[in-house]
């Protein structure tokens, strides 16, 4: 295993919180405000994790455990995505289930943290978070299966290296639909816009911020740093499996995989300043569309 | 031997009647059921030769049948005489309808019970045509005031209907005997004879004096359409005349028909017979379905259970093959089965006094050992492993799917499933839950030793069939023609 | 061979010896379930050396029954069922103990024990039995003893209704079974396996399907399920749904052992089965808010996943894909075994509840977790393992499952459009099963307790803890020792694949590496947990660590009934696929300016029994009692039907 | 040749029954048949008629002809009830039935010819018919009483087929069949004495409380 594996989920470590900065700010700019400082999200964890800690009377051993597990498993995803054409550390066929089901473990604590304050809203937002990526699993896997196909490959960082400009060439509809379906599970999975609105401040209206609400000090550090690398973790995702860039120094990809990253935290941003939020009944919709969407995909690679 | 077996209850019934001491008649009554048991586990070990010039004879059929009935009779009696020890003659109220009514004099009931014995025995070992026709017209007279023991307008009724639908029934088959010396011509009427010299039998006569018998006899027997007669004397009867009658009556009936069947199947018949055999047996089978889902009094459901078997034995030596073996085995397995069921019902309806399905709940409550029995006699009498009737009617299922019968097989397994249902909804509702009317009460050892008997029989025929009771049945098989 | 003999010959004479001390509880459960356990320990020391390469014995001895033999024999098919028989018999047995003292008085555990005992021999005896009479005889005897476990409180009317249901659906599917039997030994004339023979295999195929569907679940032959499994004692549901409706998929793949090579739609229909059970029974376990109805449901599910497994397996051998087989399979088998682990223990679990809260209305509980420590820690277990999430048993078996489908998938076009639907169905499944669980977990055990039942919750005692506890091990060790424990299904698997060993084991390795791999996230995932609960302890050292309310935006009066309850947590979903539901709602809505009383309720029933069984029971009926007038007293009718019977008969014959 | 005489006063005293309106009428008309079959008994036979060829003949004629129709008047009497037999099928349309069963009867007489024309064919034929009529009195008529008149036809109908046709049939069987049919209507009669006293007339229509 070389260096350039290694590099990666360090690079996720320090660079995930960046992705907030950046869209923060691509928003401030179309809001045409000057917006906070790119490196806000730092500031925030290294005050979080500088706090006392507050605790529901409601709550048991499960309320705390939730950060840690959601924080832990969304680690052991990182080593799992590849970027910009080199393989991850952690490199195995079928290594695309662990990393959705790794995921889905940090949001069954997530969920079950919030179920242990006992409140109403947490209680809310824990229905809609699962209700939600209950919807976004299928699109994810089917997009996954799609590429499968298309590489003949069943891991993600074979994947990856599989991939080439060739590859866009030939399957190129393919590609922007599995393309277009992650980027709706990103989406989804993350709490951005059209989805859920981050800052709202309206309980009734959250869905991922809410269930953070009964935590606090380092507990909502882990979360927030959580919810940072599985923003990292989806984009790489993006990244690694669609940037056609293969010049053949790891560096130089991995580098492209790095501006591609903050070109798809710009995207988020674009899309957050230029949409507004869906009606929850109609997220189900694009959901599922994007479940659709990957599907007619992975039809296309069967002809 | 034979003559002793059908002279000894004979003359004891004859006597009984004019034996007032009710102690001693009941002490004959036992002894006679006693020695006649005895007898007939003699006949197994020295199988006695023919008598009367060959129209007495124990043949295989006969000695299985006559077991079946002489058994049966045993474990009756043992539970009747407690049971005419508490009827003993007083005014009784009415289960339905609540009025009084008396019961038939003791002596009456038990002469006749032990010539209704005598006229059984007579059916099993006759093989003369038609000295079984005189038989069997027997067991129809000596029943009659069997069924009429409670003296009101209900049995009356019941008892009327018995006579005079069995009376025609087995006027057409005296007919069909007729048809049958017609067809015979010097032939003389003894089986084995007709049997044997099958050839020379007229054809269209023997035709249609197997109809006759089978419409005759099956009136008797209880198969439909013709067996109207049957769930009204069942349910009117004391329970152990239901027992008798469903247990041993039918079968002697059955014994009939199947003599003349294999008199048709050695004269080249053979596929003609079966066709009826089988198309009577399903639709026996659909009738009982019909009645048994939603019955609403409990020994008519089980008098409507009894059609159901007799059709399935019909059906079996229809199929022929392995079927005729089955249907043997059923007969046995049946009325084991169904007099232990007639006489749980028994205690059941002296417990709660009515009869009708919708008042009694509880039973395993109530009375823990009848209802254990009750919930036990369902599972057997459905054909639940690991219960005797499971093997017999699985035995025919093979010979109707073996003979490629799949229609057949398939209508079968069908109204079973009905049946099932029918029965386990009504018994078991009937079984479970919490009574509000009766109290739990202890129960008499004599009422549930014989049952108990009979279930613990019918459970071992289940695991095990011992080595005789096989080579006897092949052998009744290999009889009726199918080795 | 020997051993399990003797297990069964335990387990009978114990039961028996059970019910004759019917009279003191205390020697019946000491009998009963010493007896269990005791055989049960023979019987795993004799099962398992077959599973590691032991070679099959038989024993044929006659029977004097028509067309019974004796025939009984021990294979690695065999072997691997009888793990999880044995485990959790034993496991069940020790819960009862103690959770069968609730009745004490009330019923004879003698009786229970009996019966207990009894369906324990029935299921060994199944898996042994290798002749057609003996495998339904011991089929029937362990419906018929698990149906008076279900019916235990009979005085309930919903009891009963419950034990009708499972009776009369698992009769009507013996009888397919009956006509599968005896069509399978119709050639040979006998009823030995080793004698059959499988002329028009297909027919053969359906027949088993349905007849083995029934006792396993599949949708929509289920109906018996989520009806009787909350009728029984909970150790009873246990064992039912963890090993009892596994031996409808032991006969399915015994039968598929004899019908020789399959042709393709059969993969095609088990996936579709697979996926509507799947699907369907998890979306209708969304909707209940009865605990154990809701694991019933969930049993459903799992049985899905089980024959979405197994079909994989048969596309992969129909289509020459050794590869699909042997993940399809294998992940199949590998979830037979996780299932009786996790389902058992949840329903322990929901034991417990019901013992220590006295009542499993999802929706009456609450904040049980602080109340019973040990219950809520193993259920957690359970419910993250039935999820499918890593690093416990049920990721696992669905990794390889998932695995199968993309290989097929990158493998045949032609193979791909119904593995994509299994993948999405997985997928789907998943999702769901984790917002069920979340769903379940969080409102029973977390949050404040919403009724006095849950306020004065108790723990169970030890026999029911340490039960629970091994079965939560269990879980977590075959998700970390995955690739050892797909080691075994090397030797099982050529049989039900008929593939050759060697293939199977070079499969099997190239599985099990990525296994291993998933085993050291797991393990690396745990140092991370640790390594984070360290961290976050050394922060908070010397810090202000407070106590409070949970933040209720300024509420005045919080109160525990304005918690999410099951029902509003579920509501998204349920409303999503409110068309499949169909739920039931009634609403008094609020009225006034000052309303007194609302209120809100709904209840799910299930699709197929209500627009499926009762319109054809009932129909039926209707016909029936049509058919009634045939009856009615008149003799003059009866003589009548004797007549026209006999005229037709003579016209039709002699004309 | 007298033999076919009887057979056709056999068949009017069968038409006879099923136009009578009275009871009474009726089971006179059963005497005269039964009479009749004793003839028939006696001149079925070809040569000099054995002693048991008598005794058959004259004790059916007895039985027949003089005690059933005792019995059943006594029963008949002993219920003091309006002699209307009271039909569901009233008496014309009971003869054209009869009528029809006549022609059902030949076309099944065709069907079975005799192994030996030894006898008439008109002898089957009437044997049917009357079994056929017996059935018929029984299902079409609603007092009890009748309907031992119809057993009685249907029986007559069979004895005729019996002592024409089957030759050599041993005493023993003659004696134990009349034995059974006397008994089979004495117990009848017994039967019709308690449904008078129970419902204090015969008619059937109180006897369909069982059913289902």
């Amino acid at each position: 295993m070389q260096a350039t594996s290694l590099i990666q989920p360090v690079l996720a470590l320090v660079l995930s919180p960046l992705m907030f900065g950046v869209i923060n700010r691509t928003k401030a700019w179309f809001a045409g405000r000057r917006g906070p400082p790119v490196l806000q999200a730092y500031y925030d964890l290294s005050k979080l994790l500088r706090k006392g800690a507050v605790y529901s009377r409601t709550t048991t051993w499960v309320f705390r455990a939730g950060p840690i597990v959601g924080l832990a498993a969304v680690l052991v995803a990182t080593v799992l995505v590849p970027l910009g054409g080199e393989p991850a550390p952690l490199a195995f066929t079928g290594d695309l289930i662990l990393l959705a089901c790794v995921l889905g473990l940090m949001r069954f604590f997530t969920v079950t943290a919030a179920l242990d304050t006992g409140s109403s809203f947490e209680g809310m937002g824990a229905s809609r978070e699962v209700t939600f990526s209950a919807l976004a699993e299928p699109a994810l896997l089917l997009g996954l299966a799609a590429m499968a196909r298309l590489t003949g490959s069943l891991s993600l960082s074979g994947m990856s290296t599989a991939m080439a400009l060739e590859t866009w060439r030939q399957a190129g509809p393919v590609l922007a639909l599995v393309t277009a379906a992650l980027m709706v599970v990103l989406l989804a999975e993350n709490a951005r816009l059209p989805v859920d609105d981050p800052n709202t401040h309206l309980e009734l209206t959250m869905i991922h911020e809410v269930m953070a609400l009964d935590h606090c000090g380092p507990d909502l550090a882990f979360i927030l740093y959580g919810a940072a690398l599985k923003l990292w973790v989806l984009a790489a995702l993006l990244v690694g499996l669609m940037l056609p860039v293969r010049t053949g120094n790891a560096w130089l990809d991995i580098g492209a995989g790095l501006g591609a990253m903050f070109a798809v935290a710009v995207a988020v941003g674009v899309v957050e300043s230029s949409m507004a939020r869906l009606r929850l009944l109609r997220v189900p919709q694009l959901l599922v569309g994007a479940g659709a969407l990957a599907a007619l995909a992975l039809i296309l690679t069967l002809k | 031997m034979v003559l002793a077996l059908i002279l000894i209850p004979a003359v004891i019934g004859a006597g009984a009647f004019f034996v007032r001491n009710d102690p001693l008649r009941r002490v004959l009554l036992v002894a006679t059921a006693v020695t006649h048991a005895g007898l007939t586990v003699a006949c197994w070990v020295w199988r006695p030769g023919a008598a009367a010039g060959g129209w007495l004879a124990l043949d295989a059929a006969g000695l299985l049948f006559l077991s079946i009935t002489s058994a049966l009779f045993l474990v009756t009696t043992a539970y009747a005489v407690p049971y005419l020890r508490r009827e003993h003659d007083h005014v009784t109220r009415d289960a339905v309808e609540g009025f009084l009514f008396s019961n038939a004099p003791e002596a009456t009931f038990t002469g006749c019970l032990l010539l209704f014995l005598a006229a059984m025995t007579l059916v099993t070992v006759s093989q003369h045509v038609g000295l079984l026709w005189v038989a069997v017209e027997a067991t129809t007279l000596a029943s009659a005031p069997l069924i009429y023991f409670h003296r009101h307008h209900r049995s009356l009724e019941a008892v009327w209907k018995y006579l005079l639908i069995c009376s025609v029934g087995i006027a057409l088959a005296l007919l069909g005997n007729f048809f049958l010396a017609v067809a015979a011509g010097p032939t003389p009427l003894v089986f084995s004879e007709l049997v044997a010299r099958s050839g020379q039998l007229n054809v269209p006569w023997l035709k249609a004096a197997f109809l006759l018998v089978l419409v005759g006899y099956g009136t008797k027997m209880g198969l439909a359409p013709l067996h109207t007669w049957l769930p009204d004397a069942h349910s009117e009867s004391p329970s152990v005349i239901s027992a008798l009658l469903s247990g041993a009556l039918l079968n002697c009936a059955f014994l009939g028909i199947i003599r003349t069947q294999q008199v048709c199947a050695a004269a080249g018949l053979g596929d003609f017979s079966r066709t009826l055999l089988v198309g009577f047996g399903l639709v026996s089978m659909a009738v009982a379905a019909v009645f048994i889902v939603g019955q609403t009094d409990f020994k008519r459901m089980l008098a409507y259970s009894s059609i159901e078997h007799m059709g399935i034995l019909a059906l079996g030596v229809g199929l022929g093959g392995a079927g005729v073996f089955g249907a043997m085995l059923h007969a046995v397995n049946h009325s084991l089965t169904k007099a232990m069921l007639f006489l749980v019902a028994g205690n059941i309806l002296g417990a709660y006094g009515t009869k009708s399905t919708a008042d009694v709940r509880g039973v395993l409550r109530v009375l823990p050992v009848s209802g254990v029995l009750w919930v036990a006699g369902l599972l057997a009498i459905t054909g639940s492993p690991p219960f005797g009737l499971f093997l017999s009617e699985f035995t025919i299922l093979k010979a109707a799917l073996d003979a490629g019968r799949t229609g057949v097989a398939v209508t079968y397994l069908a109204l079973l499933a009905v049946i099932f249902i029918g029965m386990a909804t009504i018994m078991l509702r009937m079984a479970q839950g919490v009574s509000v009317r009766v109290e739990p009460r202890r129960e008499s050892w004599t009422a549930i030793v014989p049952p108990a008997v009979l279930a613990t029989v019918v459970l071992m025929l289940g695991v095990y069939l011992p080595g005789r009771l096989t080579q006897l049945l092949q052998e009744t098989a290999r009889l009726l023609g199918h080795p | 061979m020997m051993g399990l003999l003797v297990a069964v010959a335990v387990l009978v004479c114990s039961a028996l010896a059970a019910l004759l001390a019917g009279r003191s509880p205390r020697a019946a459960t000491a009998l009963g379930a010493g007896g269990a356990v005791v055989a049960c320990a023979i019987g795993l020391i004799a099962a398992v050396p077959v599973l590691f390469g032991a070679p099959a014995e038989s024993l044929h001895l006659a029977w004097n029954v028509p067309y019974g033999t004796f025939f009984v024999q021990v294979d690695v098919l065999s072997a691997f069922f009888l793990l999880p028989i044995f485990g959790l018999s034993a496991l069940a047995a020790v819960y009862g103990t103690e959770y069968l003292q609730a009745w004490r008085g009330r019923k004879s555990l003698g009786a229970v024990w009996f019966f207990y005992n009894l369906l324990v021999a029935s299921m060994v005896l199944v898996v042994l039995a290798r002749n057609g009479v003996l495998f339904l005889a011991a089929w029937e005897m362990m419906a018929l003893t698990s149906y008076f476990l279900v019916t235990l409180d009979h005085e309930q009317d919903s009891v009963r209704e419950a034990g009708w249901t499972y009776l009369v659906a698992s009769h009507l599917g013996t009888a397919f079974l009956l006509a599968m039997f005896v069509l399978l030994g119709r050639s040979s004339g006998s009823l030995d396996f080793d004698r059959y023979s499988s002329a028009n295999a297909s027919a053969l195929f359906l027949l088993a399907l349905v007849g083995f569907g029934t006792k396993a679940g599949f949708m929509p032959l289920h109906v018996w399920l989520p009806e009787a499994h909350p009728a029984a004692p909970s150790h009873v549901s246990a064992l039912m749904s963890g090993v009892m409706i596994k031996m409808g998929i032991y006969g399915l793949l015994r039968t598929l052992t004899l019908l020789g090579p399959p042709p393709a739609w059969w993969g095609w229909v088990l996936i579709g089965v697979g996926l509507t059970s799947g699907v369907l029974g998890v979306l209708f376990a969304l909707a209940q808010h009865d605990l154990k109805r809701l694991l019933a449901y969930h049993s459903v599910e799992n049985i899905g996943i089980i024959a979405l497994g197994l079909g994989v397996g048969l596309v992969g051998v129909s289509n020459g894909s050794p590869v699909l087989a042997v993940l399809g399979f294998g992940g199949g088998l590998l979830h037979v075994l996780n299932h009786a682990l996790f389902k058992g223990l949840l329903f322990l679990g929901a034991g417990s509840v019901q013992h220590g809260a006295g009542t499993l209305e999802i929706d009456h509980l609450g904040g049980l977790a602080k109340r019973m420590p040990w219950t809520a820690t193993t259920f957690l277990v359970g419910a993250v393992a039935i999820s499918g999430l890593p690093p416990l048993n049920g990721f696992v078996s669905e990794f390889l499952i998932y695995l199968g489908a993309f290989n097929g998938v990158t493998q045949r076009a032609e193979m791909a459009v119904p593995l994509l639907a299994a993948i999405a169905g997985l997928a789907l499944i998943g999702g769901l099963a984790a917002a069920c669980f979340t769903k379940a977990f969080g409102v029973v055990f977390l949050g404040e307790p919403r009724s006095e039942h849950a306020a004065h919750a108790h723990e169970a005692g030890a026999a029911m803890r340490w039960p629970m506890a091994l079965l939560a091990v269990g879980c977590a060790l075959i998700g970390f020792c995955a690739p050892f424990v797909v080691r075994p299904l090397a030797s099982v698997l050529p049989l039900v694949s008929g593939l050759a060993p060697e293939t199977v084991g070079e499969k099997l390795g190239d599985a099990a590496d990525p296994l291993g791999f998933v085993a050291a996230g797991g393990v690396a995932f745990l140092v991370l947990v640790a390594g984070l609960a360290w961290l976050r302890r050394r922060l908070l050292r010397g810090r202000a660590v407070a106590e409070t309310v949970t933040w209720d935006c300024g509420y005045a009066q919080p109160s525990a009934r304005m918690q999410y309850t099951a029902s509003s947590f579920a509501q998204p979903l349920t409303t999503l696929f409110a068309p499949l539901l169909r739920t039931r709602r009634t609403l008094a809505a609020p009225e006034g300016y000052f309303p007194r009383a609302a209120s809100l309720s709904t209840t799910t029933p299930d699709t197929a029994r209500v627009a499926l069984y009762e319109p054809a029971f009932s129909g039926v009926g209707w016909v029936l009692a049509r058919m009634r007038w045939l009856q009615q007293g008149r003799i003059q009718l009866y003589v009548l039907y004797i007549a026209l019977t006999l005229l037709v008969l003579l016209v039709w014959k002699l004309g | 040749m007298t033999l076919d005489t009887i057979l056709i006063l056999v068949v009017l005293t069968n038409l006879r029954l099923l136009g009578a309106s009275r009871i009474g009428a009726s089971v006179r008309t059963v005497a005269v048949q039964g009479i009749l079959l004793g003839l028939l008994a006696l001149l079925a036979h070809h040569g000099e008629p054995s002693v048991s060829v008598w005794l058959v003949a004259v004790g059916g004629a007895v039985l027949k002809g003089v005690v059933f129709p005792w019995l059943l008047l006594r029963a008949l009497r002993s219920a003091d009830v309006e002699r209307e037999v009271e039909p569901f099928v009233g008496p014309i349309a009971s003869l054209l039935a009869g009528v029809a069963a006549l022609g059902v009867s030949l076309w099944l007489a065709q069907r079975l010819p005799l192994p030996d024309g030894a006898h008439s064919s008109v002898l089957v034929a009437v044997a049917l018919f009357s079994i056929l009529v017996g059935l018929f009195l029984i299902v079409a008529r609603k007092k009890a009483i009748s309907q031992v008149l119809g057993f009685l036809v249907m029986e007559n109908g069979i004895y005729t087929f019996g002592v024409a046709l089957v030759r050599e049939s041993p005493l023993l069987v003659e004696l134990g069949v009349m034995l059974d049919v006397f008994v089979a209507v004495f117990v009848m009669g017994i039967a019709l004495f308690h449904i008078s006293r129970e419902f204090d007339h015969i008619d059937t229509h109180e006897l369909t409380t069982l059913k289902d």
